[in-house]
């Protein structure tokens, strides 16, 4: 059967990608990560957002070679790659936001140090703006 | 907006979550084992008691009957729906939010 | 209005295949259109035309296939998941056929809401 | 390739059957159930235990209608009637109990009275002794 | 000492048949015997022979196979289990075959230790 | 006994669980996001800090690696295994209860 054609010609929309669980024991982080990249084919604004232990998944210092796993951890340095492209090209009105929540930061004694890129600290109520702001909501 | 939360509050973070997020005048509806927060009488009845003053709740009847959980023990303000009024939700409300 | 739909676990296991059906089921019902339902994660096991569950039970992968030959909803298993998991050409129900997660992102802008239902 | 053998000849285990999830959200309850079966079969002794809200699967008044699934509720008179069947038959050593956790079920707002089996309530530190002497535990 | 192992997630989704596999290597090279794995639940997914991960990610169906070959590790797919899923004769990988529940009760019958993985 | 919790105290409740039933004396083994409950200095440490007394804790070290969890940062008083120390835990200890 072939694709269904929907209308995106000029469609400008804001994805907000929920990272909540933490990273190796599921898959979710992973896969999430892998549409937030096929987004960036599209131009779309995106939140890539991190909260309660979704925040694990941008810890420095991940080494999976014990557990034989993928370490899918280098792929963020091209989020942020994207995320600066989006931020320099002036011609591209695509607009991305990578944010970490403050309380679920706090409550496993992290701080902004312990991440491998770059963050936005938002609190719950700034953080609720923004998903509020999305037109659609991708969790994992 | 509206927030659906499909687990129950005994087992995940998700309501938790939910209302830690979810902006003053959204809606959230209760499905799957979510349900079971909307029963009165548990130990975790306060968190939606708590949240009807910022948020209107509805709850998925198709799944309160499959787990037997009496529709008359409710917390009070919080309205039944089945999948059509859950499609009208979406309509109404904008965008969704799954609390996965 | 136009939904898109987002599956991300597998039949019996989690409920929310079913969750997701029964949305479908009723939207259409309304008036309204499913555009596209994603099946992404485990949700690609939903198009395993293997699948035979007992006689008393219900059949999802069965009940997706009618939705899309009778309805005419436009069901796709996410290449990469399935590649992983086994959902390929060769294992696939009626009705399903296998595309990029570009469709997911096109399902979001395409339509007038995207839901999703998983674990 | 043919089944492995193992030597099970005389063999009298405790198997404990720990059901902590929701019924309906998802297959465990109705999975673990098949197993409970199969095991009388073996004439083993089982402890058939429902913990948090494994609570819920006991519960009166199931109706799947509307859900359209299956609705494993009339299977537990299966057990009951095994249960009757390892009490009575005096030359039969298997015992059967089944359990609910009275923590787990006052969390809930549920009594005995709920529940559509005749089940055992044991405290916390009464089931904490049941968990310590079995020798299989079967989780779902 | 005789393990008994259940397995009862798919693979790739959640940790668990990875977890299981790297129990089942570590009793073997501590010269134990590793009778049985039983897969049930989702866990029949690890037998879907037609899995196939991207390159630089373990392959689980192919590992599991191995430790069946080379170590003779007994793999039992659940039959009730895999049929609700698709998991079948048709589709199993090498080294796994489908038996039935009382597998596992044999398991737990037949070993010193029965252990569990899964979500 | 052994005991084994697979989940993050942050996001489910097997960890409450598995303290309130495990016998004093039994072992406790954090495996896959469960070792999230191994770190100090976070709002769910003191749960673990608490069982000490009652129970040996062990967390497997393959998994706290894969997150870039620091051993030096552990609960004092939890050992750290490798897969091959699983295996000897589920030896000695007996019975393994798996908090699914």
């Amino acid at each position: 059967m072939a694709d269904t054609e929907l209308e995106i010609e000029g469609v400008m929309k804001t994805f907000t990608f929920m990272n909540r669980k933490a990273p190796y024991g599921t898959i979710y982080a992973l896969e999430v990560l892998e549409t937030v990249l096929i987004t960036a084919a599209f131009e779309q604004h995106a939140n890539i957002v991190f909260v309660d232990d979704g925040v694990y998944q941008i810890k420095k210092g991940h080494d999976t070679g014990a557990i034989n796993m993928k370490n899918f951890s280098p792929t963020f340095g091209i989020v942020e790659m994207e995320k600066e492209d989006a931020d320099e090209d002036e011609d591209m009105d695509m607009v991305w936001r990578i944010i970490v929540e403050k309380e679920s930061m706090e409550a496993r004694g992290l701080t902004k140090d312990d991440f491998k890129l770059d963050v936005e600290i938002l609190t719950s109520a700034e953080l609720a703006d923004v998903l509020d702001a999305s037109d659609c909501i991708i969790s994992g | 907006m509206l927030h659906t939360v499909n687990k129950s509050p005994f087992d995940r973070n998700s309501l938790d979550s939910c209302l830690r997020l979810a902006k003053k005048g959204s809606a959230i509806l209760l499905i799957e084992d979510g349900v079971i927060a909307a029963m009165s009488g548990t130990a975790e009845s306060s968190k939606l008691e708590g949240a009807l003053a910022d948020h209107s709740v509805f709850v998925l009847g198709p799944d309160l009957q499959a787990r037997g959980l009496d529709a008359s023990k409710l917390i009070e303000g919080i309205s039944v729906v089945d999948y059509g009024g859950f499609v009208d939700l979406t309509v109404e409300h904008g965008t969704v939010q799954s609390w996965l | 209005m136009k939904f898109g739909i987002l599956v991300n676990e597998g039949p019996f296991t989690h409920q929310a295949s079913d969750t997701a059906y029964h949305f479908c089921k009723a939207a259409i019902e309304k008036g309204h259109e499913v555009s596209r339902v994603f099946f992404y994660f485990d949700g690609v096991n939903n198009a395993n035309k293997l699948s035979e569950p007992q006689s008393d039970d219900r059949n999802i992968v069965k009940l997706w296939s009618e939705l899309a030959t009778e309805k005419g909803v436009d069901l796709v298993v996410c290449v990469a998941a399935g590649m992983r998991r086994g959902i390929k050409e060769e294992n696939i129900a009626e009705g399903f056929h296998i595309s990029g997660l570009g469709q997911l992102v096109e399902a979001g802008m395409g339509c007038d809401r995207l839901v999703m239902f998983g674990d």
